[in-house]
């Protein structure tokens, strides 16, 4: 049952990854129809494996060792929420973009790779899921294009070795990275700092422009977002689990401040290169580091509340991740609510996960909160570029690729109904998967007695109701979706009357005016030109003609092997000298 | 399923303070406006905001609809007397994101690269104004932060509401010299009770929760209405329009510094 | 007695490695492998080796010389123009050997040790730096021979037979001319 | 022509089949040393240790594999022949006890190896393993000796170099020509014959060196080891033709197997241990598969899965043979210092810019090539998935 309980919502896509790529092989083409079925039947399989076992610990340990490690798996709430978080994006992308049945199975087989990574028992088993995960990414990624795809591999696979490093370092320390067996004084300041470096990487959530972002500029989106939608939870995962292998907090609270540091000023950073952005393109690919950089804020704060508001967080960048890439080319109703919904507009989850982070950082303490300002500044310059963006050139449009008309309306959907349905959410995952990492056992510091629904949440769970502010979002959010559905049903009658009331004015403008050439941005980026001005100095950069040779391996091997081995000689002799003195 | 409480939302969303007051007050600030700003005829005045919401109906319904669900939702959260809405459920930051949602659906509906820097600079300032008192007071709730009488607190208190006087011109459209670009127009007009309403919960202190209490809270509504219309007048008349911007980006960072100063002293002294 | 018969084998050791070291044809190369062979055997079994031991250490340098004399130019081959460096070379690496790993002599095996050091030393350089098929091979068995004095028991008899065993190579006749 | 379906096998030429026999029977012979020991008056003259006895299967298994499938030049009877050959060598090479005698035989097999038709003249071939066997002569020579000091110290670098100059690592770096075929050229060492030397010498030698000597001993190993890293990593991103590339790929695979032994930790010894299986059943393997792209300096671009796939194996990615190796590396080295380790993971990182070069010169083989490729692909899953079981079989 533990065993069915871990692997079916893998196992579902994985066999689908093999039904697809046998379909590309006999010539069908219905393997992303197969994959695309596979990624909704394992969200399902997941709901229903969760809730029948009693939405406890499950976990699996067969006694067998295979790559030098105890095989190990773990299901927790903290897994379902972050499984869920890569499910949701990877089903709608999977669903609504195109795909070769060839590319749908490495794209399966990639989502099944991530659900294992976070279902691993261990830092170290959840670094291997890392590790095959991100393979087969690069693998999606290269086969689509190859530009770019390098990059990505490094900055990965950076991630991936520091991850590893730290559960050597966990291990050195407190002779395990077993997540429930890690002693809480072996995650120190160095360790943590490597696992900090590792999901920051991995996530893409910096100041500057990541992977991210840049897997917006390849000309097919297909498996960039894809990525997107695989790596950026499993970032956010490792800094989770963080706290519970310190017993709901991190080893210093010096680390929390410079997390959450990093987190505003990342939003910042993207909604920032969002306002100057040149197409709708360049906007939405700002959508996600904008959403992550507040999740690691949240995330920073090491509050119950701020765990939550990440939790929350996480699920948004993830509904972003999934709806970003299917915004239509145009400029009608459902372009501009799929462009109103990364950027933050009530009442979507989105816009619920920023208000929930902002609280909690107004609720950490006078650093943190002036952090959460910086974060509503990026918030309003969001929403600003967005409404820029709708007047902005698709960049897609000249490659032929329009997004999904009715993916970005179910996406959208779903969004508002997250939004709506925010404490549901709230109740059902966030606040579970926070207690699991934050125990209420009483601990000194930040985090001290773990997270209580009813600091949270409000009266009959309606609403959202904390120490500094309340949001109804079922009561207020429902009826404002209620009035808004009544509005676009009247909405002929009020054209009707609108047209007939001024038939004595000039013909009406058509809605939406273009202009071209594209909106200017409403400021230049400050240290926008930086990174292309190092990267040229970098590239202009040479060494003195005459130490050059000193610097060309070819010329020293040259040296060492080509040449009668005299330096053979002297090199042992100098050695020799070395280690006798 | 709570259906007293949907309904007693709705109402809030619909008549108090939602639409409805939100029109009124609306039409009667817009009319002023056109009189004092437009220089439109007395007579002409109460027709200008419904013409212009019947333009901006016909013209791009979406936006127009957007902006009233947005305004609605923003007076929700004022400290109004008899508000439907408990005080516990009310949040400032949402009624200021309904608010900047709603102007930026009206900038984006008429785009001016220059318009939209300045609303962007003004409601960066509009921000400071409205955050920073609720930074020292760990509080996002309207009524608590006009409450507010902690001595060490009132210097910040009285300078974000000056900051956030100030903003209201600019944020209100008040300053440009042509009148607005209709969408921009339309919004404006569904959003002189939230924005007004909002300085009012904030900076004043709350009103008795009755009829009189209720009229009191829109009268000061109006009034800060009539002071933003005049100050814009005098920004317009005047060649202060040149530095408005700078002086509303200088007076935001002295508050940022002040709020800084007061939070540490507060945090020092707990 | 004994302890003048150890340096004694030692410094014929020397010689033949030095011959090995100068010389460029088969003779030379034949002269060198067998005098190394027995100044070597002579040494170890001064120092107390087994004399079967030994005797098999001569073996194996006489009879890879005697191989060797079957390849490679007719003539003695010594002492060719450019040959200088190579005298020098086959002094300084008698000097170097005895003032470096001098020191560590304690007895007469350490004497015998010195030759066969000297022996491997200037055999490897010669394998080093030589570039001809069959004196590279001369070279090998030398540096065999010159490594196995080295030793003790089983290893003298390991490197007499690599030494006869290298001498076995290519005596079909050339593969590859001698560049 | 080269291609995997050619030359086609032609009828076993004797002396070939000689050598394959008699590889095979020294190999069988080895593996059944223990029995042999009591069998005959051997006494502690032939051993084999348990890295050894896997070391050989391993070798023979890459062998057959690469013999079989690889894209060659010359007959795979020739081929056959000298690899058992080799293997029988190895096997003795692995079984005997004493170093010296180790050192002597090094003589035989490496001017044995450099008699072979082709490529570069023998008395270039074989100066490699002449310098090694010297230095391992010497030094197990005067290991013993206790005064003065620092000659004992001077004998545990030169046995330490001893395993330097074998593999034909820097600074004992040898040329390699791009068009000598693989089983002339010295990569045959590094990639074959000294592996085997690094799994069994440092058992032989480090139960008879004092502290002292055990420290200068790994020291140079660690030192030399970051050395090679550092210069294959580096080598094999910057240098100008692949067949460079792909000997610098050698070198830093080399660069962990040195690191790893020179720790004397459990974790260090099990790493070098896997690294060297990975040479011999991976890289080795892939290289062979590369040869016809780098003969033809053809190199089709990344494109398939398959490449990208070799690319990932070949940077040592989860759950590949390299993962397991850097795992373990790893813990050694951040038991012995943290800075060793940073270090480490700066070569490991740097390790990616090379792999896509190398993977572009194996491309994509049919037929033959194809299912060899697939061969090897597996064969490094394996060594990842199961490292576990392949280091307990070696009782590490």
């Amino acid at each position: 049952m533990a065993l069915a309980t871990l692997l079916l919502p893998a196992a579902v896509l994985a066999v689908s990854a093999a039904l697809s790529w046998g379909a590309d092989a006999v010539g069908l083409a219905v393997g992303r129809y197969i994959v695309a079925a596979a990624a909704w039947l394992s969200l399902a399989v997941l709901a229903a494996v969760w809730l029948a076992g009693g939405r406890g610990l499950v976990e699996f340990t067969p006694g067998i060792t295979t790559a030098v490690a105890p095989l190990r798996l773990r299901m927790d709430a903290v897994v379902v929420l972050f499984q869920v978080a890569v499910l949701v994006p990877a089903a709608l992308l999977l669903t609504f973009q195109s795909r070769s049945s060839r590319e749908a199975a490495i794209a399966g087989l990639a989502a099944a790779a991530a659900l294992l990574c976070l279902e691993g028992g261990s830092l170290l088993w959840t670094a291997i899921g890392l590790g095959v995960c991100m393979s087969l990414v690069l693998i999606d990624l290269h086969r689509e294009e190859q530009r770019g795809s390098v990059p990505f591999w490094g900055v990965q696979t950076i991630a991936w070795l520091l991850l590893v490093w730290t559960a050597v370092l966990l291990e050195a320390a407190g002779g395990t990275s077993v997540f429930g067996a890690i002693p809480v004084t072996a995650l120190r300041l160095p360790a943590f700092a490597v696992l900090a470096a590792a999901a920051v990487l991995c996530a893409g959530v910096l100041p500057v422009r990541t992977w991210v972002s840049e897997a917006w500029t390849r000309r097919r989106l297909e498996a960039g977002t894809l990525a997107i939608a695989l790596l950026v939870p499993i970032g956010f995962y490792l800094l989770v689990r963080a706290y519970g292998m310190g017993a709901g907090q991190w080893p210093a609270s010096q680390a929390n401040l410079v997390v959450a540091a990093i987190g505003s000023t990342a939003a910042v950073g993207a909604a920032v290169r969002a306002q100057a952005a040149t197409t709708r393109r360049g906007f939405l690919a700002e959508a996600v580091p904008l959403g992550s950089g507040v999740a690691l804020l949240a995330v920073g704060l090491g509050t119950p509340l701020g765990l939550v508001a990440a939790l929350m967080g996480v699920l948004s960048v993830s509904i972003v991740a999934g709806l970003a890439p299917l915004v239509p080319s145009d400029r009608g109703p459902v372009a501009l609510l799929a462009i109103a919904v990364p950027a933050g507009a009530p009442p979507t989850v989105v816009f619920g996960s920023l208000l929930l982070s902002v609280q909690a950082a107004l609720e950490a303490g006078v650093v943190q909160a002036f952090l959460g300002l910086a974060v509503v500044a990026a918030w309003l310059l969001g929403l600003a570029a967005a409404a820029r963006a709708v007047r902005l050139r698709d960049a897609s449009a000249d490659t032929g690729l329009n997004g999904s008309r009715v993916g970005s309306l179910v996406t959208a959907v779903v969004a508002v109904a997250a939004g709506v349905g925010l404490t549901l959410v709230v109740a059902l995952l966030a606040i579970p998967a926070a207690a699991e990492v934050m125990p209420p056992t009483p601990v000194q510091g930040q985090g001290a007695g773990g997270v209580s629904p009813s600091a949270i949440l409000g009266a009959g769970s309606l609403g959202v109701s904390t120490a500094s502010g309340g949001w109804s979002s079922a009561l207020l959010a429902g009826p404002i979706v209620l009035l808004a559905l009544v509005a676009v049903a009247a909405a002929p009658l009020l054209r009707w009357h609108a047209a007939r009331t001024s038939v004595a004015e000039a013909p009406l403008a058509p809605a939406i005016v273009e202009l071209e050439p594209p909106p200017a941005p409403l400021f230049t980026p400050p240290l926008a030109p930086v990174p292309a001005r190092a990267a040229g100095w970098l590239k202009a950069f040479r060494l003195p003609a005459q130490y050059r040779s000193l610097f060309r391996p070819a010329l020293m091997e040259a040296a060492v092997a080509r040449s009668k081995p005299w330096l053979w000689v002297a090199v042992t002799v100098v050695l020799t000298i070395a280690v006798t003195r | 399923m709570p259906w007293a409480a949907i309904g007693l939302h709705l109402v809030a969303l619909v008549l108090y303070p939602g639409l409805v007051l939100i029109l009124a007050v609306g039409i009667l600030a817009e009319g002023a406006a056109s009189v004092a700003v437009d220089t439109a005829g007395l007579r002409a005045a109460p027709f200008a905001p419904v013409r212009r919401l019947r333009d901006g109906a016909a013209r791009a319904w979406p936006p127009l609809l957007g902006g009233a669900l947005l305004a609605a939702l923003a007076a929700t959260q004022l400290a109004v007397p008899a508000n439907p809405l408990s005080p516990l459920e009310r949040n400032l930051l949402v009624a200021a994101v309904a608010i900047a949602t709603a102007m930026w659906l009206g900038l984006g509906w008429a785009w001016s690269p220059p318009g939209a820097r300045a609303a962007l600079v003004v409601q960066a300032c509009w921000l400071v104004a409205l955050l920073s008192p609720a930074v020292v007071s760990e509080t996002l709730r309207p009524q608590v932060l006009g409450a507010v009488t902690v001595p060490a607190q009132l210097p910040l208190k009285a300078l974000s509401g000056l900051l956030y006087l100030f903003c209201l011109p600019a944020i209100l459209q008040l300053v440009d010299e042509p009148v607005p670009a209709t969408g921009v127009a339309a919004v404006r007009v569904l959003l002189w009770l939230p924005l007004c309403g909002l300085g009012v919960s904030l900076f004043l202190p709350p009103a008795s929760d009755d009829a009189v209490g209720s009229l009191r809270f829109i009268a000061s509504t109006i009034g800060v209405a009539l002071i933003a219309i005049a100050l814009g007048v005098a920004l317009t008349k005047t060649d202060l329009r040149s530095i408005y911007l700078r002086l509303a980006s200088v007076l935001a960072g002295g508050v940022l510094v002040v709020a800084a100063f007061t939070a540490a002293v507060t945090s020092a002294v707990a | 007695m004994i302890a003048t018969l150890a340096v004694a084998g030692a410094a014929l050791a020397w010689v033949g490695a030095a011959t090995l070291l100068l010389s460029d044809d088969r003779r030379g190369l034949a002269v060198g492998l067998a005098v190394v062979g027995m100044g070597l055997a002579l040494s170890t079994a001064a120092a107390g080796q087994d004399r079967l031991v030994a005797a098999a250490l001569a073996l194996g340098g006489v009879g890879s010389g005697a191989l060797h004399l079957g390849r490679g130019t007719h003539g003695w081959g010594l002492m060719r123009p450019g040959a200088t460096p190579r005298v020098i070379g086959s002094l300084v690496a008698v000097i170097l050997t005895v003032v470096v790993a001098g020191a560590g002599v304690h007895d007469l095996a350490g004497v015998a040790r010195l030759g066969g050091l000297v022996v491997a030393a200037l055999a490897a350089g010669r394998v080093l730096t030589v570039t001809g098929r069959w004196v590279a091979l001369g070279a090998g068995s030398a540096l065999a021979l010159g490594l196995g004095a080295l030793g003790t028991g089983p290893a003298l008899v390991v490197a007499a037979a690599v030494a006869v065993a290298l001498g076995l190579i290519d005596l079909a006749g050339p593969a590859e001319a001698a560049a | 022509m080269i291609s995997a379906q050619s030359p086609i096998w032609r009828r076993a030429p004797p002396p070939q089949l000689w050598l394959a026999v008699g590889g095979v029977a020294a190999t069988a012979a080895v593996l059944s040393a223990s029995d042999l020991s009591y069998g005959l008056p051997l006494r502690d003259l032939v051993r084999v240790p348990g890295p050894g006895r896997i070391i050989l299967i391993a070798s023979a298994g890459a062998v057959l594999l690469t013999t079989g499938l690889a894209p060659h030049r010359i007959s795979r009877w020739q081929l056959l022949g000298a690899g058992l050959g080799a293997v029988g060598a190895m096997a003795v090479l692995v079984a005997i006890t004493d170093p010296l005698a180790v050192a002597l035989l090094l003589i035989l097999v490496g001017f044995g190896w450099a008699t072979r038709r082709g490529g570069r003249p023998l008395a270039i071939r074989v100066r490699g393993p002449a310098f090694a066997a010297l230095l391992l002569g010497v030094g197990w020579a005067f290991h013993g000796t206790t005064a003065p000091e620092w000659l004992g110290r001077a004998a545990a670098l030169s046995l330490a170099l001893s395993l330097v100059a074998a593999a034909g690592l820097f600074p004992y770096l040898q040329q390699v020509d791009p068009d000598e075929p693989a089983g002339y050229s010295y990569l045959a060492w590094t990639g074959f014959f000294a592996p085997a030397l690094a799994l069994t010498l440092p058992y032989r030698l480090l139960p008879a060196l004092t502290p002292d000597q055990a420290t200068v001993f790994g020291a140079t190993l660690v030192g030399l080891g970051l050395l090679n890293l550092g210069w294959g990593v580096v080598g094999a991103w910057r240098t100008d033709t692949e067949t460079e590339a792909w000997r610098c790929s050698f070198l830093a695979d080399w660069g962990l197997v040195m690191v790893g032994t020179g720790l004397f930790q459990a974790d260090g010894l099990a790493a070098a241990y896997l690294a060297l299986l990975a040479i011999v059943l991976v890289r080795l393997p892939l290289y062979l598969w590369a040869r016809p792209a780098l003969l033809q300096r053809e190199f089709p671009a990344v494109r398939g899965p398959v490449s990208v796939l070799v690319a990932v194996l070949l940077a040592g990615a989860a759950p590949f043979s390299g993962f397991p190796v850097r795992l373990l590396l790893l813990q050694a080295a951040t038991r012995t210092g943290w800075p060793l380790a940073v270090l480490l993971l700066a070569g490991m990182v740097l390790w990616i810019a090379h792999s896509l070069r190398l993977a572009r010169t194996v491309g994509s083989p049919r037929g033959r090539g194809a299912l060899g490729l697939w061969l090897t692909v597996v064969i490094s899953l394996i060594l990842g998935m199961f490292s576990g079981t392949i280091r307990a079989a070696a009782g590490l």
